[in-house]
């Protein structure tokens, strides 16, 4: 009897790692068809349309994940046609990763998106079309090995976003969409450039291919440059950042939830990719204190302007800003023997931890805006019962965010900081510690306001509005996956190993 | 050692570090129904700690580790002993759990063993009785979550046994206390949660520096290694310094301590029992585990370490005496107490070939004061009443010392150490301490007297009246109890020589003296208060003497902040607050140049402006463009460059 | 210097003009067109590598510009809606930090205008109405400031 | 030196002046050289006037131009296919777009008129940033522009292009043209993200423009009242025409320069020539048939790349022997799916529908 449970189980694991290899088409065609449906049916008339498109989008993304969890790295050449010709899906640990923090994020997105926007009035005839093409997007960008395929879809992540962000349509979220579109379209064009630079030197636009017959030269040089700097562009690293606090802090709460954990953090996963594996030749030491020198003042400057926001959700934008420096910080640690694999390991985790806690807080953003009708922090005085849960979820959110003991946010700091220490990199080791502090800051402020007393004489001027059951506990699932991730964070970290970099691994032996 | 038995032991330990937070999510959400009845289950939850505790301690050679204490050689003889950090070939369970943070691994050793042991008696009782009076609180469920959070993480603090899995605990200890400090939200509980909050995240600060600079030799090592990298790394010195330094603040050393006399009293009853009876205790664990002694000398640390010791126990029990309140008394007790750890862990430190008898007597010392001062605070739920100094005069004679009760027992030990390390002086200064102990209980026992007939509270019946009464009898009961079978247990010397006549007079004349003295003060006291009250009142009978003390109590208490000789709690820090508070302003006014008023814009409101300037610039689209491009030139020229 | 050199050099200058376009020139449109001036330089620079070999062309890029100008335009189509629907909002054609530095961009701080303003009693000189631009960009933050980020 | 030029030059150039002798290949070079030379000035002047020219109604205008002189240098480096679509979509539908859109934002109310400089209203900033910021940025493009020109005049060609081995592979692609055969085969996933960002760019565009008046062009005519005489036969010519050449270049698009983004340009071209004489009115939301035809491409092109996944063995691959005329269903379907969108974007409406007089 056991026995054949064993058999039986095992036979399905067997099929699930053979179906892997079709699973990383389908993370992309499935969310696309399904918002292309949508499209056609209406929303309206078929709302369970985008829930189940969602269900099946994850279930493709956990049979992708069990496959190279269980036989490696996963590789699908489309049209049948070898990489140099036609184009490779290939999904390693660390593309397995972000699948599945797009996905746990992703399916959060979906079901608060509903109640939010149906309860605030919004339309969301064309929030889910563009929400989930965002998704396949997304999915995309993780597991397309092909430079020009990765410019489509960076422009297809811009066109989903921005109008996300305008959905508002005041002046600021308008200008900042603005500001998003031409910075944007400066940035892909500039990528673009940089492509066009790397097939003429390469002849070849796979990633991995490109990367093996570079040469560093100054057309590398230049192409790197324009890629990175269109890159920086496009995810909003400072001091390109013009654009994210209005435009994440304007938009629908769901959408900045996944603008903030997911959009944004897919340019920089490109810009760690490129750099790990198209660009190691370029990757000096001080090409490396270049990039984490950026890396190092957003965190601090991030963390200043979000110091001094009088509302919720542009704390929490800015926060944004400052956690991506810890991303950046990878890149003068990954050339140094000793640090080169908890900072490689560090930076993935905290992609992945950022993500969740950035989707819970923004989630919560939006549950008091919901309940109270606003997001100014004064307004969290005297809180209603309502949002106690949410608050909860903020705080957690938060205490992931600042790298406190046992949350996500403390392993990937403690990866990072490890590395640095043993590396004997005083400087960015005091930049991780420094950052958590003000983070400590920030956030101290904002649950300042939520443990204060109301001032006498308070009068709420409207009664609260009840919170749908599902908006009320989708931020604190995100935020306890966030804590759990601190608490188990072998099986990432495993899963992580699948195809490191080299320039990661070569120091391991 | 049955190694299938200790498997099927050794699962319960992952069993017991989760199961309380499982419950707390339904102890914080489940409402007044459920919420109650996790609360019920989190106690009982407590009782299973006995099964591993019990089953090391019942082991043959369980106890090994402590044999050393009174050992077959007699005083002098702790031949055999394999240091509690290191092998010893007692009997332990491991439990491993690699996908759990950094590879998970829980050991029960003789340590552990002695302070799950503790664990299981304070919890029981301590959240049996949180249950039965925090039960018409409004925020009951944000209390047991606390609560419940708080036990998990110090169970783990005592069952770890690699550095990752014990910071995290440790951390998650510390943070997790603080919702029970500022649970009543009253303004003196806000600010000695604040301070709380202050010192105990600079000490998590100092503690994670060391930890990483571990962390960095050696990755996630196991536990049992970690002294030997500290004493191989290169800051070896500054790894024991911050170690001990960073514990410190737990541990309520003097002057580090202000946040626990502001702490313990601040907090509900039962949170302040576990405070005061367990976590103050992890700063041991931290020590024990951590710190290299027992290898080879380390002059300075010691040096301050006893230094620390001694001023901490003069300091706080002279200073508790002054207090006003029971609860603060009891808070500068524990912190004398925890003065006597620290002079144990100075001593192994100074005296390697003491260590391990150095930690075995302060583990048993720890496993007494625990009950001992659970016991006493617990009682305190009676303050109110006239019979509360009743159910706490049994566990105030344990820890002063007296002769037969547990405290002898603890004290022996430490006294064993003292002889042991050739200290003579340290077996002078206990009975010292003793004998300070002994006035600050007394004062204790007045107080909480004092309390009962000024304010008697018997009308307000609560229900669960008995169950109350239940948990303070248990504790009392334990603390009595325990730490006896524990020596007889493990050193039956030690037992035999707490017994001998010279013992019982060792630890009888401190006693004595103390309350000769206390006898001595409270004559001389009433005859002062005879003889005013008849210059004052001049001829009235004696008949209504009861109601005239009430009066006179009632007219002394009621500005009791007033009192010149009452140190206010947590002593030197809000003075220092004020005047750190009143220094700066005075040095701005200097620097300015300029009289107090209008008031300056703060530095908060420049850095505002000058951020939000800042960011305006930075915001337009042309300096991002410019910007852009001197991104792409400055990585193309450092390009180019590693192209060279 | 071969023809695809020469057009590659073109290509390279176009760039150049593009960029300093965007960043110079402060009206919309005017920005838009820098930015399909920059792309369809890039495209040059593609069509012009693709002719560089001497026995054949290369089909690659030619089909990476095919796709690129469709993106291009699509792009340029959303962002012209973009900027007609900002328009009618708040009747500008510059971004607003062209318009007015700080303010605008941190309202309520204590910049030195508003300390200023606050020093002499605040709101116009009396006699001057207020621009319209103005009236309508503070009802539409009072707006926002009521209803909080959507 | 000069041969060199001339090889260079020839082989670039229409294959007619191949023939000649010596002395007339080395004229013909030269002025092909000279033709290069004044094309390349030509895009860099007009370039400069179009972000730089002090009249915005001129540059929107010169843009066109400045497309349509991009075209013939594509022409030039031996891109056709380029060259049409850069004449289709680059000038024709970009330059309409941004004529719309200035309509919008200057307006032609008030006396002005397009032609007027824009004379900023007293108060507003000045049109460009000050002067010493100019030339700061012009000093960084500079210094770009050199790196990127030194770097692209000293590229050498590599010896494996995927290029080359598309050419090499083109018989199993089913089609001759090389550039359909990347766009439809080899690199198909490109192709469908393509045809989606169009599509999401018509529902950004929704989600901004939903409350906005959709008095767009064309209403001026029908304010006018009346048409000018030669409008409804020159359209009763252009509509059939426009329809003819759509579908030859869908047609020709297998053999040789042509296929589905040049003929729904050419489509697209025309809804906005009909929307532009108020033949075609805007409406708020597309009709199922509309919304079919939105989604319609790329869900045909998908499906038949996903079942290639049980029928050939990876996803995108065609079964053998149907690669042609499944190229051809798809690219038919395309052409709709291209057109549609553009169209709509011009109009800036969620759909079309036709105007009853």
């Amino acid at each position: 009897m056991s026995s054949e449970f064993a058999d039986s189980g095992l036979m399905t694991a067997e099929l699930l790692t053979a179906s892997a290899e079709l699973a990383l088409p389908l993370v992309f065609f499935v969310p696309l068809l399904t918002a292309l449906l949508v499209f056609w049916v209406g929303s309206t008339r078929a709302p369970w349309l985008p829930p189940l498109g969602a269900a099946l989008t994850v279930a493709a993304a956990v049979v992708l994940i069990f496959g190279v969890a269980n036989g490696g790295p996963q590789s699908h050449h489309l049209g049948g046609w070898q990489p140099p010709l036609g184009i490779e899906l290939y999904a390693d640990g660390f593309a397995a990763v972000m699948i599945a923090l797009t996905a746990v994020v992703g399916l959060a997105v979906t079901l608060y998106a509903g109640p939010y926007l149906r309860g605030k009035g919004l339309s969301l005839e064309h929030f889910w079309p563009l929400w989930l093409i965002q998704w396949a997007t997304l999915n995309g960008i993780f597991i397309s090995a092909d430079l020009f395929n990765l410019y489509v879809m960076l422009e297809l992540l811009t066109l989903t976003g921005a109008p996300l962000a305008a959905m508002a349509a005041d002046r600021a979220a308008l200008s900042a969409a603005l500001r998003y579109m031409l910075l944007a379209l400066l940035g892909s064009l500039a990528y673009l450039l940089g492509v066009a630079l790397l097939y003429g030197a390469t002849g070849s636009l796979h990633l991995q291919e490109v990367g093996a017959l570079l040469e560093a030269d100054a057309t590398a040089a230049i192409a790197a440059a324009l890629i990175t700097a269109g890159l920086f562009a496009k995810a909003a690293i400072f001091p390109l950042h013009i654009w994210l606090m209005p435009a994440h802090s304007n938009a629908p709460a769901p959408a900045s939830a996944a603008l903030s954990a997911l959009v944004a953090k897919a340019v920089v996963y490109l810009v760690l990719r490129l750099w790990l594996w198209v660009f190691p030749v370029l990757l000096t030491a001080p090409m490396g204190w270049l990039i984490g020198g950026i890396g190092a003042v957003a965190i601090v400057y991030g963390a200043v302007q979000a110091m001094r926001q009088p509302r919720l959700k542009p704390v929490i934008a800015y926060s944004t800003i400052a956690q991506f420096g810890y991303l950046l910080l990878l890149l003068p640690l990954v050339v140094l023997p000793a640090a080169a694999l908890p900072a490689w390991q560090g930076a993935a985790y905290h992609a992945v931890v950022h993500g969740l806690a950035k989707a819970a807080a923004f989630l919560a953003a939006g549950n008091m805006i919901y309940a109270l009708g606003h997001d100014r922090l004064e307004g969290l005085r005297g809180l209603t019962p309502y949002l106690s849960v949410s608050m909860l979820a903020l705080a957690l959110a938060f205490a992931s965010l600042m790298g406190m003991p046992p949350t996500g946010g403390f392993l990937s700091k403690w990866l990072l900081l490890s590395g640095a220490i043993a590396a004997e990199q005083w400087l960015w080791a005091a930049v991780v510690i420094v950052g958590g502090l003000l983070a400590a800051v920030y956030a101290f402020r904002v649950l300042a306001y939520v443990h204060a007393a109301p001032p006498s004489g308070w009068v709420e001027l409207r009664a609260p509005r009840r919170l749908p059951r599902i908006m009320e506990w989708t931020p604190v699932v995100l935020a306890l996956l966030a804590l759990l991730l601190g608490v188990s964070g072998m099986p990432l970290l495993q899963l992580l190993a699948h195809g490191a970099p080299e320039i990661v691994t070569q120091w391991a032996e | 050692m049955n190694i299938a038995a200790s498997h099927g032991v050794a699962w319960w330990l992952p069993v017991l570090a989760l199961l309380p937070l499982l419950l707390a999510p339904l102890i914080g959400f489940g409402g007044p129904r459920w919420g109650r009845r996790a609360g019920w289950l989190l106690a009982a939850s407590g009782a299973l700690l006995l099964i591993p505790a019990l089953w090391v301690v019942g082991q043959p050679g369980g106890l090994v580790g402590l044999a050393g204490l009174g050992g077959p050689g007699g005083l002098g003889g702790f031949g055999g002993f394999g240091g509690l950090g290191g092998e010893a070939s007692g009997a332990r369970l491991t439990f491993e759990l690699p996908w759990l943070l950094l590879h998970v691994r829980l050991q029960v050793d003789a340590a552990s063993a002695l302070l799950l042991l503790l664990t299981a008696l304070l919890w029981v009782a301590a959240v049996a009785q949180a249950v039965v009076t925090t039960a018409a609180d409004r925020h009951c469920g944000r209390f047991g979550a606390a609560l419940a959070v708080t036990l998990a993480a110090f169970t783990t603090v005592v069952l770890a046994a690699d550095l990752a899995t014990f910071y995290f605990a440790y951390a998650t200890m510390t943070l997790a206390a603080y919702p029970l400090i500022i649970h009543q939200q009253t303004p003196q509980a806000q600010r000695a949660g604040r301070v709380y909050l202050a010192m105990a995240v600079l000490a998590e600060g100092v503690l994670l520096s060391a930890v990483l600079m571990i962390a960095g030799a050696a990755g996630n090592p196991q536990l049992s290694a970690v002294p030997e990298i500290i004493a191989a790394h290169p800051f070896s010195d500054w790894l024991v310094l911050l170690l001990g330094v960073g514990f410190a603040v737990k541990a309520g050393a003097v002057p580090l301590h202000v946040w626990l006399p502001l702490a313990h009293p601040a907090a509900p009853i039962p949170a302040s029992a576990l405070l005061s009876g367990l976590l103050v205790k992890a700063a041991l664990v931290g020590w024990l585990r951590l710190l290299p002694l027992g290898e080879a000398v380390w002059p300075t640390f010691a040096a301050a370490a006893l230094a620390v010791a001694v001023v901490t126990v003069l300091y706080a029990n002279l200073v508790g005496l002054t207090q006003r309140r029971a609860k603060t008394v009891l808070a500068y007790s524990t912190v004398s107490q925890m003065g006597l750890l620290i002079a144990m862990v100075g001593l192994a430190a100074l005296v390697p070939a003491a260590a391990p008898v150095a930690f075995a007597a302060a583990l048993l010392f720890a496993v007494h004061h625990g009950l001992a001062k659970g016991a006493l605070f617990l009682s305190c739920a009676f303050a109110g009443r006239r019979s509360a100094w009743r159910y706490a005069l049994l566990p105030a004679l344990a820890l002063a010392g007296a002769p037969l009760s547990s405290g002898a027992v603890a004290k022996a030990g430490l006294k064993e150490v003292g002889e042991a390390a050739a200290l003579e002086a340290l077996v002078l200064s206990l009975s010292f301490a003793s004998l300070l102990t002994t006035l600050l209980m007394a004062r204790l026992l007045w107080l909480l007297y004092r309390q009962g007939v000024e304010s008697p509270q018997e009308g307000e019946q609560r229900g669960g009246e008995w169950l109350t009464r239940a948990t303070v009898l248990f504790t009392v009961a334990a603390s009595l109890t325990v730490p006896w079978l524990l020596a007889g247990r493990c050193c039956p010397t030690l037992l035999s020589a707490a017994l001998q006549p010279s013992a019982l007079w060792a630890a009888a004349w401190p006693l004595l003296l103390g309350s000769a003295l206390v006898v001595a003060a409270l004559f001389g006291g009433y005859a002062l208060w005879r003889r005013s009250l008849k210059s004052r009142s001049g001829n009235r009978g004696d008949d209504h003497t009861r109601d005239r003390i009430r009066d006179y109590i009632d007219s002394h208490s009621r500005d009791s902040r007033g009192q010149p000789w009452t140190v206010p709690e947590g002593d030197w820090i809000k003075p220092a607050l004020l005047g750190g508070v009143r220094l700066a302003r005075r040095l701005r006014r200097l620097w300015r140049r300029a009289p107090p008023r209008p008031p300056l814009p703060a530095w908060g409101v420049v850095g505002a402006r000058w951020s939000a300037a800042i960011e305006s610039r930075l915001v337009a689209l042309a300096m991002a463009g410019a910007l852009f491009l001197v991104l792409v030139l400055g990585i193309s020229v450092l390009g180019m460059w590693a192209g060279r | 210097m071969s023809q695809a050199a020469f057009y590659a050099l073109v290509a390279g200058a176009l760039t150049g003009i593009g960029i300093y376009g965007l960043i110079t020139q402060r009206h919309l449109l005017r920005r838009v067109l820098a930015v399909n001036i920059l792309g369809s330089s890039v495209f040059l620079l593609l069509v012009a590598l693709a002719r560089r070999h001497p026995d054949y062309v290369d089909p690659v890029p030619h089909a990476m510009v095919l796709t690129g100008i469709v993106i291009a335009v699509s792009a340029t189509a959303f962002a012209l809606v973009l900027a007609r629907r900002y328009h009618a909002a708040t009747g500008l054609t510059h971004l607003p930090e062209d318009e007015e530095s700080e303010e605008a961009l941190a309202p309520g701080l204590l910049n030195r205008r508003s300390l200023a303003d606050r020093r002499s009693g605040g709101g116009p000189p009396p006699g001057q109405p207020e621009r319209r631009q103005g009236a309508r960009r503070r009802s539409d933050e009072d707006r926002r400031s009521d209803e909080g980020a959507q | 030196m000069i041969r060199a030029l001339a090889d260079d030059a020839v082989s670039g150039a229409a294959t007619g002046a191949a023939t000649g002798a010596a002395t007339d290949l080395e004229i013909a070079a030269l002025l092909w050289w000279a033709f290069d030379g004044l094309l390349a000035l030509g895009l860099l002047g007009l370039a400069y006037q179009v972000v730089a020219g002090r009249q915005l109604f001129r540059s929107v205008v010169l843009f066109i131009i400045y497309g349509l002189l991009m075209a013939v240098a594509w022409a030039r480096l031996a891109a056709p296919d380029l060259a049409l679509a850069e004449a289709a979509i680059g000038a024709g539908l970009t330059g309409a777009l941004l004529l719309s859109a200035y309509r919008n934002l200057i307006g032609t109310d008030g006396e002005e008129g397009p032609h007027a400089p824009i004379t900023p209203p007293a108060g507003a900033p000045p049109m460009t940033v000050p002067r010493w910021a100019a030339l700061f940025a012009a000093a960084l493009a500079g210094l770009l522009v050199a790196g990127i020109g030194w770097v692209a005049v000293g590229l050498q060609p590599p010896e494996q292009t995927a290029g080359r081995l598309a050419l090499e592979q083109l018989a199993e692609s089913g089609v001759e043209n090389p550039v359909t055969a990347v766009l439809l085969n080899f690199r198909s996933i490109d192709t469908i993200g393509e045809v989606v960002v169009l599509f999401v760019a018509f529902l950004a565009a929704r989600v901004v423009a939903q409350e906005l008046d959709h008095a767009g062009p064309g209403d001026w005519l029908r304010a006018s009242q009346r048409e000018p005489l030669l409008v409804g036969p020159l359209i009763a010519f252009i509509a059939p025409m426009a329809v003819l050449v759509t579908g030859y270049l869908l047609w020709a698009g297998g053999h040789q320069p042509g296929g589905a983004f040049q003929a729904g340009a050419v489509l697209a071209a025309l809804a906005v020539l009909l929307r532009l004489t108020g033949r075609l009115r805007p409406r708020l939301e597309p009709t199922l048939l509309e919304r079919s035809v939105l989604v319609g491409g790329v869900v045909l092109f998908s499906a038949i790349g996903l079942a290639g996944a049980g029928l050939a063995g990876a996803v995108l691959e065609y079964p053998p022997g149907w690669d042609y005329r499944l190229i051809l269903l798809i690219e038919t379907v395309l052409t709709l799916s291209i057109a549609l969108p553009l169209a709509l974007l011009f109009s800036g409406s969620g759909g079309l529908r036709q105007e009853v007089r």
